[in-house]
């Protein structure tokens, strides 16, 4: 990945914030100000909380939602700027594996259809997409005998799949796991993880890959960007933010991680964080880690800390490491 | 217990094939509601019953030796006997050719009444919930202000319109009738508009249009007939009513309505009149109901899951 | 809270507004007019139609009767010449209401019995008596359940008397008639959101805490299998409320039940749109005195513009 | 060391619609004293119905026990009447659910029903019991007690719930804390500060906690013994070390292959378990793993296999111990324990 | 307010009966629409209304006595009539009545600003009609009084009859002041107004009950036994049967279905109404053919009619005119002039021939080809009526008979309009003479719907106005009654209503006619 810098990123995300609108007087600031790209075949990882923002962020950058502010590229070009052509080929370009397999896929469909569908929309003629179907499914280890069955009829992992072949079936170049994992059981997450990373070998697939499991998100990313309640709170690359973390809560997170080894386990001594996380509602106007932060100081009530670099492809928002 | 032998411990290593199967028959969506409906006691009795009615409301008016108009002042108000299975009326009128022809002028206002209901709502509310925005708040002050209209008004204006008949009373039910499905339909819309597989569709580029008949509204079928069996008793009600205040159809011809209201001016004379009809609603009534809560169960997804 | 209640009121009296307009066009539109009777002559007629003011240009009348309205004067009956329709309704609204709470006393009492009963003890062969019960209920229409009441109670046995509406005892047949449906649905409501309060996760808590079945049922279950019921109640409590046709007629009780029957057959045009504008407001108001009432049983339940 | 609990041959199955589920077959395990048992397995193995049957919390019908007995403290739990199991539920046994956002009663204050817990309990007044509920509240984490205890459950967040979850587990002072997956529902953080909590009470009221769970690193961080469950029945058991360091079953194995450790290569391939549990309608007659067991042996198909003691602490439930099976790198040293 | 129904008001009705008042309760339909005398445009009102006003003259059971008026004079053309008031009459507040109270009485009847809907009635009186269209101011109209004691009143054209209208309460008395007080609201309530009869509104309870109390400043109060009389709104017929089963009400009417089971305590009374079926013979109808007309006639069997839709509790009609009407001579009409134009069952072979001759001039080959709709409201006799028709005119003629269900101001409107072949309709004169019900068919007639036009019946009628010969114009009015049916077969004549009285057999002096009211309970008892 060293000549990531002079290549052209494959998508752009510029200052995206996307605020729901509660009621007059309440906004959630479900992202804010998040700015970071993705280059061609690699995996970034966009990890988090629960309610940081991260599927907000997923769903805009594929235009399930109209971003309040901020722009997204795609290829040099800014999404919500779309003509109809466009539009289409950006729906083969850019797709999305969901986090629920129970409820991304239709229950009323047949797997041939669910899989076809975007085979059909984009002009692919029955016989042709029947066949396509049969090949999709292949690939993700499933056969003939399943595309005339209905999803309630798949156990949870093999729906995963199934929601991958769908991804897959208009060749995108570009997928957006949300927690594709997570509501999956142990001994199946492998199956899954295995499929991506084998896929993008083959076919060059760039990811944004949206989890909280940080032992996966170490295993599969290239790059990893840190979230904490609608902002970014820190991005470097894997190894050196797993070896670096700079940031007090990626520290937090990091040291919380549950090691599947009762040695390291016991061993390991966690960086307690008081507190639970605050609303995402009319968050005020400062770092939002302050108040369950252990170094937090005036300043850091006071003030947005920016994004700074402080390493090649270290960025760190956070006032306490400036003043390092 | 066996004997164990060595060869048994040969590894075969992983059945990839078995592995991935599924050991459960391929069964279809209606075909499992059909079968979970067909092995509900209750609601498959209900079910038949209703079908009985249904061939006893075509056949018995085309065979019966009697007709639903011919009088005899001989034979007033003449209880259950040979010739007369359910007597007669107080005009001499056979009741059992004219309880199955009130039958079919019933069910077909029933079943008319609430299916266009159940389209027209549907239709109504997945717009209203998909689409939302200034549509949706269009659609629901209507909705409002429908709500509010007097139905008995409706109905006269529509007497005068179109006559006096089965499809007068079907339009006039019509006119107000889809709003339940529409509330209904609407809510429903509203949280599968949300659902991943919704999304998962636009992305693929898949037109509105298409996400509403494909992906939503099979979604909501279940429920949509689960209702539908439910509102037809609300309809042949309606109907009563309207015969009770002499609103109804064209006489000779009559519905379990019409004669449950005549029944009942003779309660105290010639009970059975009333009794027959009577009966006969409440059946159907009961049978639909219990229909609709086998469907509901039949379709219900959560159910499903635990088979 | 108080602007969100003037909201919905606002947003109420709009509704009322159209209601009102397309009814005052509605009823221009049925055959025949109020003063058509069997021995009628055209200055006659014409008499009335000054004295009405109906002689008048369509929109005229519209706006009078429009400024009228936001006055609180719905105008005289055209039935009932001498009658303001305000007093009609203030004369036969308190019947109707009197017999449409006891109705609903009756059917919340025995109807969320039967409801919890028919739950608790589901597949049992109590589930499937309740069920029947609930379900006869809303299989009898009103005319001849009334009927039959009247007959057996009244008639026949004479326990209780047949019609009118002086005493106690003579409430009793009609709340039952009025009730019984009411009863019926608010059972079945209550039996399917209680099986579902019966298979929750703090049902499951509170029996893992050790508590008897009763105190669970009573403390945890009701309170939680109510809230879907209470939606319901809005449109139920404005319909019972405002009166039955049926059941007023049979059991001679001067509610308003037959008003909006007669009005609309006699074309009295006042006492038809005040019928509508009454039964609209009442609507709103039972709505929205609902509403409030949930947010007080289900503290998850803000009150806000937004939807929940 | 005394048992707690012991659990002998249960079985419990539900009645549906498609036929009868074989949720829990043939299960055997006991409890001691102060310890944490971790129980891990699959969605679906049966995990939460053989922890809620120790304490009688499954729906009966559609469920129903086919056998076995649940001896706690030498007295069947199968056999009290429903006085003894309410004096015997929260009291002695009490249970913290799987989803704290379901499992409160959404109606009810949090005081409320953590108070609940003393109902029917003599000789306690009002203000006793609110005292012992903000005590608790306190010990598990909760610091503006007084506050909480007026409020709402869907005022809290859902760590807070959670507390609240355990601080309802814990006021009646029972001898064992049933956990169920406590913090799946949670982040990485507030899960942390959960088990936390967790951990210090078991340190401090001795009490002994069942850990279910499907997150190893949540097991090898707390528990000292563990049980592995597949398709309704315990396929290994054994201490913790014993389970993680010298894993004898081809699903523990698998189990820990398939996940992604912290040092986990990039380059390392996962090997997961491929295919998909067994249907409980219909579980295979021999091994319940056999259709994915890259060992599976001819016998695994049609015969369940027998026990096998490998230490004092340590079985596993598998034909690879058996002396006719090849050599495989799960051979152990056993003794034969008995046949199923 | 009205706040519970409940407990206030059952503690009075047992104070009520345990006091030992004398007191009758029947039953209405329907509430009143109005207690105004100017505004009652129905016979219950005219029922109540004749206990609480005291009109010039009294009609008891057709016979006319003098009330307020002790006496009166007629002038030889029969069109003045001198009203000669009694002395000591009295209003119920104590103030005197005078003859400018019934002439303000009559005035306000006939103002079209009062817009009374009975006001036709008036249109006897002199300049009446001409009045009542806005045409004529108000003080021509032809009632006057010279002095505080006399009314005067003078008629357009001499009418035997018109001595029982001033028996009408629409022609009673009436205070300025009260009407002049509460405007729109008068008499809307028992206070809103006063009373000169025998007895005094003293509570009404819309649509439930109204209480007329005795007057005690009746100039008869002596004769008056009562002490109330009480009128319950009970709608639903058989409800009110069954209240009277339980004592709760004294009079009320059985309805037909149930006339079997009551034979005791019961009386059968003609209620003036005059059923048949009006056959719209307008030039493109169907009906304009006079041999289809005595088809229908020869066709309908009535007895079987009467039996399927009466019960047999009405009276098979065979002619226009009620024959308990008034004729010279004091004989009633149908002493008289006895007529049966058309036969009580059906005559088939006549019915075919004139069907057949019918046929042939319309040129129609199949009898079914000819349909005819027969309009009807959707009350439960009229569909019960219009079903026997229809059967009895199917089977017998072979022609197609559809029923139009419609409401009963639709039927008005389709009448007037003439759109419609047939309608079941009826007639309830106003005052018992035969020309109630013959000069509704004038070819101009103000409610002659049917298109019947025949000059000689015009002339017959018009000609009867103006003799002042008593027999000679009633024999003119039969002379008119033959062409009608006997030449024109203009309509069918179906039924006489006979009401079935449920009456508590304590009450005694109950009195009941056909014409004006139901019945008259100003002079009944009912014992202890
Ligand atoms: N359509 C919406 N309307 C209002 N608020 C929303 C909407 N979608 C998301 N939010 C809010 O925005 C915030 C961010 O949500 P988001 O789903 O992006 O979080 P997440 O990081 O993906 O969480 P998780 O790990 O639970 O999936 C949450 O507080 C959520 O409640
Ligand atoms: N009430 C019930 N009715 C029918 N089947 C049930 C019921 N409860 C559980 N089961 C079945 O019993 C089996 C075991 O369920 P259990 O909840 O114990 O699994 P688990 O190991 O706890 O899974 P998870 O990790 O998802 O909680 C499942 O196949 C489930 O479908
Ligand atoms: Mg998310
Ligand atoms: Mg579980």
């Amino acid at each position: 990945m060293e000549n990531t810098e002079k290549k052209q990123p494959l998508v752009q995300v510029k200052n995206l914030c996307k605020y729901f609108e509660i009621s007059r007087k309440e906004t959630l600031k479900a992202v804010d100000d998040l700015t970071f790209d993705i280059y061609k075949g690699e995996t970034v990882s966009l990890v988090g909380e629960s309610g940081c923002g991260k599927s907000t962020t997923g769903r805009t950058m594929i235009k399930l939602y109209n971003p309040t502010s901020g722009n997204v590229y795609y290829d040099g070009k800014d999404i919500f700027k779309y003509n109809h052509a466009e539009q289409k080929e950006f729906c083969k370009k850019v797709q999305m594996i969901f986090q629920n397999p129970y409820s991304s896929l239709n229950p009323r469909m047949t797997v041939k259809d669910i899989v076809g569908e975007g085979l059909k929309q984009h002009g692919m003629s029955t016989k042709d997409a029947d066949a396509k179907v049969e090949q999709l499914l292949a690939t993700v280890g499933l056969n003939k005998d399943h595309m005339s069955r209905f999803p309630h009829e798949f156990s949870g992992g093999q729906r995963q799949r199934i929601g991958i072949a769908r991804a897959l079936s208009v060749d995108p170049e570009f997928i957006i796991c949300d927690e594709p994992i997570s509501a999956l059981d142990v001994s199946i997450q492998a199956q899954v993880i295995n499929m991506l990373k084998e896929l993008q070998e083959e076919r060059g697939l760039t990811y944004l890959f949206i989890a909280h499991d940080l032992s996966v998100v170490k295993y599969i990313s290239d790059r990893v960007v840190v979230m904490y309640l609608g902002t970014m709170v820190e991005t470097a690359e894997t190894d050196e933010l797993y070896a670096h973390p700079m940031h007090p809560y990626t520290q937090a997170l990091l040291s919380a991680i549950p090691e599947a080894d009762p040695n390291k386990a016991k061993a390991n001594q966690r960086i307690p964080i008081k507190g639970e996380i605050p609303s995402p509602i009319n968050p005020k106007n400062c770092c939002r880690f302050a108040e369950r932060c252990q170094h937090a100081t005036e300043r850091c009530f006071k003030e947005m800390p920016q994004m700074k670099e402080i390493a090649p492809g270290h960025k760190v928002a956070c006032h306490l490491v400036e003043d390092k | 217990m066996a004997e164990i032998t060595k060869e048994q411990f040969k590894v075969v290593g992983k059945n990839t094939k078995t592995m991935e199967s599924i050991s459960r028959p391929n069964i279809g969506y209606w075909q499992d509601a059909w079968r979970r409906i067909r092995k509900n006691k209750i609601a498959f009795f209900s079910l038949c019953l209703i079908g009985l009615y249904v061939l006893m409301a075509i056949f018995v008016p085309m065979f019966s030796k009697y007709d639903i108009a011919t009088q005899s002042v001989a034979e007033m108000n003449q209880s259950f006997s040979k010739a007369h299975w359910f007597g007669t009326d107080s005009l001499g009128r056979d009741l059992w050719v004219r309880a199955w022809s009130g039958a079919r002028v019933s069910l077909t206002i029933g079943f008319a009444a609430s299916i266009i209901n159940a389209i027209v709502g549907s239709i109504m509310g997945g717009i209203s919930g998909f689409y939302g925005g200034k549509i949706d708040m269009v659609i629901q002050r209507v909705v409002d202000v429908l709500y509010g209209i007097p139905s008995l008004i409706v109905t006269i204006l529509l007497m005068v319109v179109v006559g006096n008949g089965v499809h007068c009373l079907v339009l006039a039910m019509c006119c107000v009738g889809w709003i339940g499905g529409c509330r209904f339909v609407r809510g429903e819309v509203l949280k599968l508009r949300e659902s991943d597989f919704v999304s998962a569709a636009k992305i693929l580029g898949v037109p509105d249009i298409v996400i509403i008949v494909k992906h939503i509204l099979p979604n909501i079928m279940g429920l949509i007939i689960t209702n539908l069996t439910m509102a037809i008793p609300g309809a042949i009600f309606q109907e009563a009513f309207l015969s009770y205040i002499g609103l109804g159809i064209k006489p000779p011809n009559c519905s379990w309505g019409v004669l449950a209201k005549d029944g009942i001016a003779q309660l105290r004379i010639h009970p059975y009149q009333v009794f027959v009809p009577a009966f006969l609603i409440c059946t159907t009534m009961l049978a639909l109901n219990l229909l609709g809560d086998g469907l509901r169960d039949a379709f219900d997804p959560k159910l499903r899951g635990t088979e | 809270m108080a602007k969100y209640i003037a909201k919905r009121v606002a947003l109420a009296i709009v509704t009322l507004l159209v209601l009102t307009s397309v009814v005052f066009v509605l009823v221009r539109l049925m055959p025949g007019d109020p003063f058509s009777s069997d021995k009628m002559t055209p200055e006659i007629k014409a008499n009335l139609e000054a004295y009405y003011g109906l002689d008048k240009p369509l929109a005229e009348q519209y706006i009078t009767y429009m400024k009228n309205v936001l006055h609180g004067d719905l105008g005289y009956s055209m039935k009932y010449e001498s009658q303001t329709v305000n007093r009609i309704i203030a004369d036969s609204f308190p019947y109707s209401a009197d017999l449409g709470i006891r109705s609903l006393c009756f059917a919340l009492f025995f109807g969320l019995i039967l409801g919890i009963v028919a739950a608790l003890n589901r597949g049992k062969k109590l589930d499937f008596v309740c069920i029947l019960i609930a379900i006869i209920g809303t299989s009898i229409p009103d005319f001849i359940m009334g009927s039959v009441l009247q007959y057996f109670f009244g008639i026949k046995w004479q326990i209780l008397p047949v019609a009118q509406y002086t005493s106690f005892k003579h409430t009793i047949l009609p709340s039952i008639a009025v009730g019984f449906y009411t009863l019926a649905s608010i059972s079945r409501l209550m039996r399917s959101s209680m099986l579902e309060v019966v298979s929750s996760d703090y049902t499951k808590t509170a029996r893992a805490k050790g508590l008897s079945d009763f105190r669970i049922t009573v403390k945890h279950q009701i309170r939680n299998a109510i809230t879907p019921i209470i939606t319901i109640m809005g449109p139920t409590v404005a319909s019972v409320l405002t009166g039955t046709f049926v059941i007023e007629a049979l059991f001679a009780i001067p509610g308003m039940g037959k008003h909006y029957v007669d009005s609309i057959n006699m074309a009295d045009y006042t006492l038809v749109l005040g019928m509508t504008i009454f039964y609209g407001a009442f609507l709103i108001v039972s709505i929205l005195i609902v509403d409030i009432l949930y947010g007080i049983v289900d503290p998850r339940i803000r009150l806000s513009g937004k939807k929940r | 060391m005394e048992n707690l609990l012991e659990v002998k041959n249960l079985q419990f199955s539900f009645r549906t619609y498609g036929g009868v589920v074989k949720a829990v077959r043939d299960v055997s395990f006991e409890v001691r004293p102060g310890e944490i048992l971790g129980i891990v397995g699959e969605s679906g193995c049966g995990k939460s119905v053989t922890s809620q049957c120790l304490m009688r919390l499954n729906p009966e019908p559609p469920g129903f026990f086919e056998g076995g007995e649940i001896l706690y403290k030498g007295k069947d739990v199968l056999k009290m009447n429903k006085k003894e199991l309410r004096q015997f539920r929260g009291k002695e046994i009490s249970y913290i659910f799987q989803d704290p956002m379901t499992s409160l009663n959404p109606t009810m204050r949090i005081g409320k029903q953590i108070e609940e817990v003393f109902v029917g309990r003599k000789g306690m007044s009002a203000a006793e019991k609110k005292a012992k509920a903000l005590e608790i509240l306190k010990m598990v984490g909760i610091s503006d007690g007084e506050r909480r205890y007026k409020q709402y459950p869907h005022e809290l967040s859902g760590g807070m719930k959670q507390r609240v979850m355990i601080a309802i587990a814990l006021v009646g002072s029972p001898s064992i804390v049933i956990a169920d997956e406590p913090t799946t529902s949670l982040d990485v953080t507030i899960e942390a500060q959960i088990l936390d909590v967790l951990k210090n009470l078991q340190k401090t009221l001795g009490t002994s906690i069942i850990l279910i769970t499907h997150d190893l690193g949540v097991i090898a961080k707390l528990c000292d013994r563990v049980l592995v469950m597949y398709g309704g029945k315990i396929v290994e058991r054994g201490s913790v070390d014993e389970i993680f360091y010298d894993t004898a079953h081809p699903y523990t194995k698998g189990l820990m292959h398939s996940i992604a450790k912290l040092d986990t290569a990039k380059g390392h391939k996962l090997q997961p378990i491929e295919g998909t549990p067994p249907d409980l309608f219909a579980p295979p007659k021999g091994c319940p793993f056999a259709a994915r067991c890259e060992y599976c042996m001819e016998i695994c198909k049609d015969m369940p296999p027998q026990t096998y003691e490998l230490s004092k602490e340590h079985e596993t439930c598998c034909w690879l111990q058996h002396e006719y099976a090849p050599d495989t790198d799960m051979r152990r040293k056993v003794t034969e324990k008995g046949e199923v | 307010g009205c706040g519970t129904p409940g407990s206030k008001d059952s503690k009075k009705d047992d104070s009520s009966a345990s006091s030992g008042k004398k007191r009758i309760t029947y039953t209405l339909r329907e509430d009143l629409p109005s207690m105004d005398p100017q505004n009652s445009n129905s016979i219950s009102c005219a029922t109540a209304e004749i206990c609480t006003y005291a009109m010039l003259t009294r009609n008891v059971e057709g016979e006319i006595k003098p009330d307020a008026a002790e006496s009166w004079d007629i002038s030889d053309d029969g069109l003045t009539y001198t009203f000669h008031l009694r002395d000591g009459l009295k209003w119920s507040d104590g103030e005197d009545v005078k003859a400018g109270d019934y002439v303000y009485g009559i005035q306000r009847l006939m103002d079209p600003e009062m817009a009374s809907d009975y006001a036709f009635i008036g249109y006897i009186l002199k300049n009446g009609a001409e009045v009542n269209s806005g045409s004529v101011p108000v003080d021509e109209l032809g009632v006057s009084a010279p002095d505080d004691k006399t009314v005067v009143i003078e008629l357009a054209h001499p009418a035997t009859y018109f001595l029982s209208m001033a028996a009408m309460a629409t022609f009673g008395p009436t205070r300025k002041d009260y009407v002049e007080k509460y405007g729109k609201e008068y008499a809307a309530d028992p206070e809103k107004s006063v009373y000169n009869g025998p007895f005094k509104m003293t509570e009404w309870k819309h649509g439930d009950e109204m209480i007329l109390s005795k007057n005690e400043n009746y100039w008869d109060a002596d004769s008056i036994k009562l002490d109330e009389i009480c009128v319950k709104t009970v709608a639903d017929a058989k409800t009110a049967v069954a209240m009277w089963e339980q004592g709760e009400v004294d009079i009320t009417v059985v309805p037909t279905e149930m006339t079997d089971q009551y034979t005791e305590n019961t009386e059968f009374y003609y209620t003036g109404a005059d059923d048949y079926i009006m056959l719209n013979m307008s030039e493109d109808r169907p009906l304009a053919n006079k041999n289809l007309r005595f088809a229908l006639n020869y066709a309908i069997n009535r007895t079987e009619y009467n039996k399927l839709v009466n019960n047999d509790v009405y009276d098979v009609a065979q002619r226009l005119v009620l024959p308990n009407v008034q004729a010279a001579d004091d004989q009633t009409y149908g002493e008289a002039y006895p007529y049966t134009p058309f036969p009580a069952e059906n005559d088939n072979d006549k019915a075919k021939e004139y069907l057949d001759a019918a046929m042939k001039e319309m040129g129609v080959s199949n009898p079914a080809d000819i349909k005819i709709t027969l309009l009807t409201t959707d009350t439960d006799g009229a569909k019960k009526q219009a079903e026997v028709l229809q059967e009895q005119y199917q089977k017998n003629l072979g022609i197609t008979v559809e029923i139009n269900q419609v409401t009963y101001k639709q039927r008005l409107q389709m009448e007037t309009e003439k759109d419609y072949d047939m309608v079941v309709t009826g007639w309830v004169p106003d005052y018992s003479d035969a020309y109630s019900y013959l000069e509704l068919w004038i070819s101009d007639g103000q409610y002659n719907h049917s298109g019947y036009a025949n000059a000689e019946y015009d002339k017959l009628l018009k000609d009867s106005q103006t003799e002042t010969d008593a027999k000679t114009r009633q024999d003119m009015l039969f002379k008119a009654e033959q062409i009608f049916l006997g030449e024109d077969s203009a309509l069918v004549p179906l039924q006489l209503r006979r009401d079935q009285y449920l009456i508590n057999p304590k009450i005694s002096n109950f009195n009941v006619y056909f014409v004006g009211y139901d019945f008259d309970l100003v002079y009944a008892d009912i014992s202890e």
